[in-house]
């Protein structure tokens, strides 16, 4: 059987790569979005997984609100970054480098 | 190793092997691409634990809306794609030593020793009369009610939120009021014809170049 | 009695507020007025009480006025203590300021011509010098009259304060104000071994009072303090007492000040820098008898320091040229000899030589002074000579004065001259040897440096130039009739003296001297009268020395000198270094004002620039501001304004946590 | 299970808020460009209301509402009326700078109140959930109102960034939630709070979850080395969404980190007490020592705001009632101290001009003696001299790790405060001892002034009789 | 001892009140906003001087104590009470703040409203820290005072008072922080934030080791001691007259007062064992400082660090008791040390004051406080000549002036501790005569130097008054220094007897081998008639 167990060292490693991934990704700033998107996927195959193995609808609604709110994330997200890149005709991550010190 | 472990050894990879890939892409649009592989495997995956409707809704609204307004801010931005070689192998120790790091520290948390099948054993199967998506929305409209007017009102100030960054009335563009079209007067409103000397300077190439590179 | 000794003190004290505060409004007249007033009251009730002790038998008053403060079971008080040694303290010192007082009213007559003619301070200053005079009056009796330490200390600074004020009385010269800060802090590195000799008598005895300290002092003539490796107790508190008497009295090597003094105005040269103030350092030890009875080092130590400053200072008055100055080491000397006296256990001697000096350098500085104002304020005895003519009672009086000094059989001088070299030799303590020979020795510098300059200004040619020759004339009575009047006490008082003072028991309540330290017997064994002493002394070797001393000064610098005015010169000359030692002053000037004066700001400009400045505030304050500040640039440069290192910083200190918290 | 309409009662604040909120987005589409008063007028009304409201339903016993979801205890009726207050105090300094640059759009006011909704519920919730989509609701509304400004490039970059790490850090913050989800199976707090007791704190798991919930805590209060969005989103921002991004929403975290470490896992007490102790030690100093090098006044009350958040963290970490009475105390006068020290530099932009270099403050005093006088007292404040609040917070923080034996962090944190007092100082030199550069005088309103002079009287007045506040702060922790 | 009427109360907040209402006047009278000011600062003083008249010296007790509840949870009160020992600081703040409010008339022409409400309620918090019984209270009003001080020396100061005014900030924050610390961790062992209850409280060696040296830290770089003295040469040389005179003449006296009422009484056990440090440190300040301030060329930095080599006197003073025990056996002396520390403080504060006030005076005219740039000054000013001679002359000690009660008292006391503790404090007799006095050479006499010089006006009425009034309180306190004595002798010796009590918890006991101060009998001064 699959356990429990082996779910969550899926979603960990995912939550692993996107960590990798803002390490490695230094440039685009959607990128680095999916990244942080994979890290979400991570948690809510976190909560989808304790909720099939504890039975428990809450984790499932809890992933509900993640996914609305991702989404509502995204939409905003995205438009920041079509404002910046109006702004400063660039997303890459070296050129957003005005406020620093 | 039943099907059901099949299915999972097989999502699980295709996740992970496209999550790799998601974030060793140079070109954002093949990031994106991958991106939508590693949420349908993961919607599988979700299927797979019985969370039917949100695995659904996951390839739905994810790889169906989120996914694809990404796409489409990545190909409406213009990215210039040559500028954005990562130096990709200049931080791959550190990155990867950190994230193994905490995989590791992940893995023994979350390993079979606390959540293996001894401590959680795998849930009989639910039955075919079973309905998840009854069972998730019987919750969300008793118990979490009020999460979800909240979720409303987030909704909103993501509208809000985005309509009042991105949109912006244009001064040059060409629309017409009724309104004011219906109230024009004769006279000075109307379009009168002047007469006038035909010079001007030539438009050269350089003119237009230079026209060209002028920030919008 | 409790309300005439209050009389004497404060009659000076108001007539120097008086002229002090209104000496603008009340005028010159208002303010001599005023001043002499007070003096005189202040002198005719101490020749009142004087003459109490000497016909009545007037009991030794000991009161207090009021308690300044208590402190830890310490009585602080002032009061009087008032025997036969203050009474003679008191009457000499105001007697002695109430002719300078006189005086000064002809001396001072043109102060105005000292000072620049728009300078603010000198419009007073006739009226500000009565009312400086006055204070030190009061300053003085408060010190002699005082019956206990705080105020002994009290009159001590006192009149420290008012010999600065008038050293440095013509403010607008640099010699003057250079002069007194001198003397002030010379002054005050005796005060601070005075200090601290209070200190331990307060820590022994838990009292200040004069009565009650003697009283308890023999109790501890065997204590050991554990300083300097162990030393009596006895010795401490005298040692540390006579350190202040050091600087008081112009002891080597704290005498640097007082030539340096002569700087202020002749009257108070002849008031303090010789009669009075530079005596208190006598007086005290002689108050202090009890104590010093109880330790001989320290006695040692007193005659040794006493015989030392008698004899060197002496000799550098023999190359001086100004006529103050000649005066002024003349002094020294002398107070070498009281304080040898002193370390000689002969009190009395050194009192009576005290009071005795009193009146004949007063007045050789009075005649001095009409000297200098006859010869428009020069003193350089160079340009002087057959002065005799002009001034012919100046000129009489100042060799009265020459020669109760030198020890003329029958003036005051001789007596009791003759009888602390008597005493000395008597003296069985550690230096007394050395002493005696000094004190011998400088007889005959005495002899030479006073007839030197007695010779120079009065006698062989005139060398003044024409302006002021034609000038030349003798001062007005104000003047005269304190010299007179000092000539006449320089004359007289020892023959008045000596029996009540050394042979009787004038002292017997006032001055402790223990059997073994009795070197005044053989004299009081000897004394048939004061003829017989007079007659006596034409015997003893210090009479053949002191003539000696003045044949040869009238040899060389009267009758040679007439033929060959550069006699002086030749002779400094021909003697080479010893004259350049003495010139020089054995150097003790240029060490100070090297050492001390130089290596003392040298001190503090490393510690200013190097501890408080490089050290302190550069390296640790302002050090670790700019280290912080160099941190915060560091850290600000962390904040690189790349999102990507922001989000590692949060994944590392996320791993951070977890290692910490979940893995250890 | 019917729907008892009781379970209104609690949030009838919130709910005032959101009809506010939408009162304004329907009311502003009706508004000429001049009449865009009314959305101020109506958003304050909106707030007042919801005060009274908070007052009205307050006071007396920790109530439920929806299932458990809403919790209104004492803890929650004063913070919500701290963050009302606040954040009317911000809306007011803020309204003549955003006049000036045509910035006073409905949307700005729809923005603000549905972050301070979102703050609302973070303070109410009860569930992981709830908090949750508070904390959302807030951060969302906070990125826009960040990037309001379109046309500024500082204000889109500062929005970026607050973006990428916001969603970073709330990502990380859910981790940890499902962690606990996880080992507990609850996501309510009090039935967490439960099963944390029972399994105690030898379960990894839980620790585990722990960690990524400080971290999702420590972002959202800025501490280190979560920090690093604050000076640039300080920077960045336009100067109104600075103050009421600064001041406010550090309520809504404070009731955060209680809902979540002492309500929920107070079991584990040692273990966040040490993670909180790290991060306030780091905080403490590197956001003292970095504020010096600033000369960017915004971005010097960024790292300021880091070094308070330490103080907060170690009234918290303390664990004791009194700890966590003062770090709410320290936690709403802070909130206070900042709108005001913002509010000063609101005043001094003008149209065209942003006051936000330490220089602009110059003379301060010659130009306006009074403002002159309520900034200097807010910089004495966050700098802790006494007679101000500053000192009253500082002082109880500090008891509170005193009395727990770690006196080695009350030292450290007083040492640090040493380095930080000469920034504010130096701000106080600006303004008193520097001539001004610039003639122009200070336009201000007398409402501004008004709210300034509130705001500036009341650190004083707080700080010299802290009896009542505090009581009532200790009083929500009995 | 609870007192009817809140004279306390009225003695702070009665400046405070009157800068507030100075404040609020604005700069539009000038004439009024000055006279409300003196008459705010004479009031004060005439209420201070009711706690001089209403004094009971016979009692140690607290008197007109006030008690009412601050912050109850934290059992913080509203404490107020005076003893002999801060009464006549009280009596001292309120008296200089009127000298202070003249010497500022009409040299201060930017904003004189602000400048005198500066000083009003400096005043005003000054009297608190003296009255506070309570430590929170006593650290609000001694962390208060650094504001009106911070403004007055920037906003008044001269060219480099940016660097001065932060310097002394954070000087002084940086000592005063670590005593809130102790402050609190007192707290937390007594359960109360009364300073009587602190003093009874047992602690065990380490942590009154630690406890000493938070407030060593706090009152060392109050007082000045050396090595953290630097902040106040520079202090002084920035700050307007006024802030000068308050500063050398109470904020100072303010460390002094901490180590009688919290160091010493709180943690006598380490007060034993670390006397030799303040000892050293005292002695170092006279010595050091003296030759520092030789060399100094400009005058206010002179008598700045005069004021440091002073006040070592003071701390010498408070803490060689233990010495004394050590070397005699007994505690006698120690109540004259602790005493003259204390009169040394009164006497410093008019001394310093009105040097302070002197060098106003010459840079009020002139705009130099460069020894170099006078030089015969007497010659124009010969009133002013003669104040800067008698206050230099009482700085130096000169014995008929205050400055030589508390230099003697303390002289004498040390000699019982130990010979060259006598020996180096006793320097300053050459020393402190020696910078004071060639610093007058310097300034007042010789020839006219320079055409300002020439030009000078000689004091004006205030001033004369300025300096009248403190030459006759120097006078006063010189000839009879028995009255302010009396005032604090029961108190002190208390303080003594307190000192001597092991404090250490029973476990520890076997550390309390220094010698108990053996009390003395009460030796207060009889009635008997002064003259």
């Amino acid at each position: 059987m699959i356990a429990l167990s082996d779910y969550l060292i899926v979603a960990g490693i995912l939550f692993s790569i996107g960590v990798a991934g803002i390490f490695l990704n230094r440039k685009n700033v959607i990128v680095l979005l999916m990244c942080i998107e994979l890290m979400l996927l991570a948690v809510n195959t976190n909560f989808v997984a304790f909720s099939h193995f504890r039975h428990d609808i809450t984790g499932q609604v809890f992933v509900f609100f993640i996914l609305t709110v991702a989404a509502a994330e995204a939409a905003i997200g995205l438009a920041i970054l079509v404002v910046l890149f109006r702004n400063r005709r660039t997303i890459n991550v070296e050129d957003l480098d005005s406020l620093k010190g | 190793m039943g099907f059901e472990k099949f299915l999972f050894y097989c999502f699980a990879a295709i996740a992970l092997a496209s999550a790799g890939m998601v974030i060793s892409r140079r070109n954002p649009v093949h990031a994106v691409l991958w991106m939508v592989v590693t949420f349908v495997s993961g919607a599988a995956l979700w299927i797979l634990l019985e969370a039917e409707f949100l695995g659904i809704v996951l390839i739905l609204v994810y790889v169906g809306a989120v996914m694809v307004l990404f796409l489409f801010v990545v190909m409406m931005l213009d990215v210039d794609i040559a500028t954005l070689r990562a130096c990709f192998i200049r931080y791959l120790p550190l990155g990867a030593a950190v994230a193994l790091l905490m995989l590791g520290e992940i893995v023994w948390i979350v390993g079979p020793a606390n959540f293996g099948l001894t401590h959680f054993p795998s849930p009989p199967a639910a039955g075919l009369d079973v309905n998840n998506t009854h069972d998730l929305g019987m919750s969300l409209y008793t118990t979490y009610v009020y999460p979800v007017e909240l979720a409303a009102v987030l909704l909103l100030v993501a509208i809000v939120a985005a309509i009042r960054l991105t949109m912006r009335r244009r001064t040059d563009t060409k629309t017409i009021d009724p309104a004011v079209q219906s109230r024009v007067k004769k006279g000075p409103d109307r379009i009168r014809i002047v007469k006038m000397a035909s010079v001007g300077p030539l438009e050269t190439p350089e003119t237009l170049a230079e026209a060209k590179d002028e920030p919008r | 009695m409790e309300k005439v000794y209050l009389t004497i003190v404060l009659a000076p004290l108001i007539g120097a507020i008086v002229a002090g505060f209104f000496g603008g409004r009340i005028g010159r007249r208002g303010a001599h007025s005023v001043s002499i007033l007070g003096v005189s009251v202040s002198a005719a009730l101490s020749l009142y009480t004087l003459s109490r002790f000497i016909w009545h038998d007037e009991g030794t008053f000991n009161g207090t006025l009021y308690t300044w403060m208590v402190s830890d079971g310490i009585r602080f008080q002032v009061g009087f203590l008032v025997d036969r040694l203050t009474v003679l303290m008191m009457a000499t010192v105001t007697f002695v300021s109430l002719m300078v007082h006189i005086y000064t009213i002809g001396y001072m007559a043109d102060d105005e011509h000292n000072w620049p003619h728009d300078s603010k301070v000198g419009t007073n200053s006739y009226q500000r010098f009565f009312s400086y005079i006055s204070l030190f009056t009061f300053a003085m009796l408060m010190l002699v009259m005082s019956n206990n330490f705080m105020q002994l200390f009290f009159g001590w600074e006192a009149v420290g304060l008012v010999s600065y004020l008038l050293i440095g009385f013509w403010s607008v010269r640099e010699s003057a104000i250079f002069a007194n800060l001198k003397a002030f802090l010379v002054n005050r590195v005796g005060d601070f071994g005075f200090i601290l000799g209070i200190a331990a008598v307060a820590m022994y005895f838990n009292s200040m009072d004069y009565k009650e300290v003697f009283a308890r002092a023999p109790e501890f003539a065997q204590t050991q303090v554990a300083v300097f490796g162990g030393v009596s107790l006895m010795t401490l508190i005298c040692v540390l007492l006579f350190i202040g008497a050091m600087g008081k009295s112009a002891q080597v090597p704290l005498h640097v000040w007082l030539p340096d003094s002569m700087e202020g105005p002749t009257p108070i040269s002849a008031l303090i820098h010789a009669a009075t103030m530079v005596t208190a350092g006598v007086f005290m030890v002689a108050r202090m008898s009890p104590l010093y009875e109880l330790s001989d080092t320290a006695l040692s130590f007193v005659m040794i320091v006493g015989a030392t400053t008698a004899l060197f200072t002496g000799l550098i008055g023999l190359v001086q040229s100004d006529i103050k100055r000649v005066v002024a080491y003349s002094t020294l000397s002398q107070l070498g000899y009281m304080v040898t006296a002193m370390g000689a256990s002969a009190y009395a001697a050194g009192i009576f030589h005290l009071m005795t000096h009193a009146f004949f350098k007063a007045l050789l500085f009075l005649a001095a002074g009409s000297v200098i104002l006859a010869m428009h304020h020069d003193q350089d005895i160079r340009n002087m000579g057959a002065l005799r003519k002009y001034l012919p009672i100046t000129w009489i009086t100042f060799l009265v004065g020459t020669l109760a000094l030198t020890g003329f059989p029958g003036l005051a001088g001789s007596f009791s001259k003759d009888a602390i070299i008597e005493a000395v030799e008597e003296s069985t303590l550690y230096g007394a040897h050395y002493a005696s020979v000094l004190l011998t020795i400088g007889v005959v510098v005495t002899a030479l440096y006073s007839f030197r300059l007695y010779f120079l200004v009065f006698h062989g040619k005139e060398r003044m130039n024409d302006h002021t020759r034609h000038h030349l004339h003798e001062s007005p009575w104000v003047v005269t009739v304190p010299l007179v009047a000092l000539a006449v006490l320089s004359a007289v008082s020892g023959w008045l003296a000596i029996e009540p003072l050394l042979i009787g028991d004038w002292f017997k309540d006032a001055i402790m001297v223990t059997p073994a330290h009795d070197t005044l017997m053989k004299i009081r064994e000897e004394f048939h009268g004061p003829l017989q002493y007079v007659i006596h002394g034409l015997h003893s070797e210090v009479f053949y020395l002191s003539m000696g001393g003045m044949v040869g000064a009238g040899l060389i610098w009267w009758f040679v000198h007439s033929f060959n005015p550069r006699i002086d010169e030749q002779i400094q000359k021909y003697s080479g270094p010893l004259t350049w030692v003495l010139v020089n002053k054995y150097g003790c000037d240029d060490f100070n004002q090297r050492v001390f004066g130089g290596g003392s700001q040298s001190v503090g400009r490393v510690f200013w620039k190097g501890g408080d400045e490089v050290l302190i505030d550069g390296a640790i304050v302002n050090g670790s501001a700019h280290s912080v500040g160099r941190l915060a640039g560091l850290t600000s440069r962390l904040q690189t304004g790349f999102l990507y290192h922001y989000a590692i910083a949060m994944i590392v200190g996320l791993v951070g946590l977890l290692t910490i918290f979940v893995a250890l | 299970m019917p729907f008892n309409s009781a379970n209104l009662l609690p949030i009838l604040p919130e709910i005032a808020i959101l009809i506010t909120a939408a009162v304004v987005l329907v009311v502003d589409l009706y508004l000429k460009e001049k009449d865009k008063g009314v959305n101020h007028v109506l958003a304050l009304i909106g707030l007042l209301v919801a005060f009274v409201l908070t007052g009205l339903v307050g006071g007396g016993e920790r109530v439920l509402a929806f299932d458990g979801n809403v919790v209104r205890d004492l803890m929650s009726d004063l913070l919500k009326a701290g963050a009302l207050i606040v954040s009317a105090l911000t809306l007011v300094y803020a309204r003549p700078w955003l006049k000036d640059r045509n910035l006073l759009a409905g949307e700005f006011y729809v923005l603000s109140l549905c972050a301070v909704l979102g703050m609302l519920v973070m303070i109410s919730a009860n569930t992981f959930l709830t908090l949750y989509l508070g904390l959302e609701l807030l951060a969302l509304s906070l990125y826009a109102l960040v990037a309001f400004d379109r046309d500024s490039k500082l204000g889109s970059e500062a929005a970026m960034k607050y973006f990428v790490l916001g969603a970073l850090g709330s990502g990380l913050l859910l981790y940890g939630i499902s962690m606990i989800y996880g080992a507990t199976g609850s996501i309510e707090l009090g039935a967490v709070a439960r099963a944390v007791a029972e399994q105690g704190s030898g379960n990894k798991v839980l620790v585990f979850g722990v960690a990524f919930l400080v971290i999702g805590i420590g972002f959202k209060f800025g501490a280190v080395p979560f920090h690093m969005w604050v000076p640039d989103i300080y920077e960045g921002a336009p100067t109104p969404v600075a103050m009421f991004l600064g001041s406010a929403p550090k309520i809504a975290a404070f009731a955060m980190i209680v809902r979540l470490l002492v309500e929920g896992l107070n079991a584990l007490h040692t273990d966040w007490q040490g993670m909180l102790a790290i991060l306030a030690v780091l905080s403490i100093g590197l956001g003292n020592v970095a504020a010096i090098a600033q000369s960017n006044i915004k971005r010097m009350f960024g790292y300021s705001t880091i070094s308070h958040v330490g103080f907060i963290f170690l009234g918290l970490l303390a664990g004791s009632t009194q700890g966590y009475a003062s770090a709410m105390f320290y936690t709403l006068t802070y909130a206070l101290m900042a709108a005001g020290a913002f509010g000063i530099l609101t005043i001094l932009s003008r149209e065209g001009f942003d006051a936000q270099n330490l220089e602009d403050l110059k003379g301060l005093n010659e130009r306006d003696p009074w403002y002159a006088a309520m900034m200097a007292l807010l910089m004495f404040s966050a700098a802790g001299v006494p007679p101000t609040v500053g000192f009253m917070g500082k002082l109880l923080v500090l008891e509170a790790v005193v009395r727990v034996d770690m006196v080695w962090l009350a030292l450290v944190a007083v040492f640090f405060s040493i380095i930080g007092a000469f920034y504010y100082l130096r701000v106080v030199k600006f303004i008193y001892f520097d001539q001004p550069t610039t003639a122009v005088p200070i336009v201000t309103t007398g409402g501004v002034r008004a709210a300034m002079t509130v705001n500036g009287l009341a650190i004083l007045f707080l700080g010299l009789f802290p009896a009542a506040l505090l009581g009532l702060c200790q009083a929500a922790f009995p | 001892m609870e007192s009817g009427f809140p004279l306390l109360t009225l003695t702070i907040w009665l400046p405070i009140v009157g800068g507030i209402a100075v404040l609020a006047s604005g700069d539009g009278n000038r004439q009024f906003t000055k006279w409300m000011a003196l008459t705010f600062a004479v009031l004060t003083f005439v209420v201070s001087l009711g706690l001089w008249l209403g004094f009971d010296s016979s009692t140690a007790q607290m008197q007109f104590v006030e008690h009412v509840s601050w912050i109850p949870s934290f059992k913080v009160f509203y404490h107020l009470g005076v003893d002999g020992i801060s009464m006549p600081l009280i009596v001292l703040t309120t008296f200089v703040t009127i000298f202070v409010v003249v010497a500022g008339w009409d040299v201060i022409t930017y904003r004189p409203s602000q400048y005198l409400a500066a000083f009003l309620i400096m005043e005003g918090i000054m009297v608190g820290v003296f009255a506070a019984l309570d430590a929170l209270l006593f650290y609000v009003f001694w962390e208060a005072m650094l504001i009106p001080m911070f403004i007055i020396i920037g906003v008044w100061g001269g060219p480099n008072r940016v660097y001065a005014t932060i310097k002394f900030f954070l000087f002084t924050f940086f000592g005063s922080v670590f005593m809130l610390v102790a402050l609190i961790y007192l707290y937390f062992k007594a359960g109360s934030f009364s300073i009587l209850d602190f003093q009874a409280l047992e602690l065990g060696m380490n942590a009154q080791v630690l406890i000493f040296i938070a407030f060593l830290l706090a009152f060392a770089v109050k007082v000045p001691m050396f090595p953290v003295h630097t902040w106040l040469p520079d202090a002084h040389v920035e700050a307007p007259t006024g802030g000068s005179v308050i500063l050398a003449a109470i904020m100072l006296k303010i460390g002094g007062y901490g180590f009688l009422r919290f160091s010493l009484p709180i943690a006598p056990d380490a007060s034993a064992s670390l006397d030799w440090l303040i000892i050293a440190m005292s002695l170092i300040a006279v010595v050091y400082i003296g030759f520092v301030a030789l060399v100094q060329q400009d005058m206010k930095k002179l008598i700045a660090y005069s004021s440091i080599a002073h006040m070592g006197f003071v701390t010498l003073g408070f803490f060689i008791v233990f010495s004394i025990v050590r070397h005699s056996g007994v505690s006698t002396g120690s109540v004259m040390g602790i005493e003259g520390g204390m009169v040394q403080m009164i006497s410093h504060g008019f001394i310093s004051g009105a040097l302070f006030l002197c060098v106003g005076v010459l840079y009020d005219r002139v705009h130099s406080r460069k020894i170099a740039d006078y030089g015969g000054v007497i010659n124009t000013m010969p009133w002013f000549g003669a104040f800067l001679v008698f206050f230099a002359m009482s700085n130096a000690g000169l014995p008929g002036t205050s400055g030589f009660v508390g230099e003697f008292m303390v002289i004498l006391a040390a000699f019982r501790a130990d010979f060259w503790f006598a020996f180096l404090a006793a320097t300053t007799l050459v020393l402190a005569a020696a910078f004071t006095l060639w610093m007058v050479k310097r300034v007042v006499f010789g020839e006219v130097a320079n055409p300002q010089v020439a030009a000078l006006q000689d004091l004006n009425g205030r001033e004369v008054f300025n300096l009248g009034a403190l030459a006759a309180a120097v006078l006063l306190f010189g000839l009879w220094p028995a009255p302010l004595v009396n005032v604090m002798h029961t108190t002190v010796q208390n303080l003594v007897t307190q000192v001597g009590v092991c404090k250490l918890p029973a476990a520890e006991s076997a550390a309390c081998l220094r010698g108990k101060p053996i009390p003395v009998a009460s030796l207060a001064p009889s009635a008997d008639n002064p003259f």
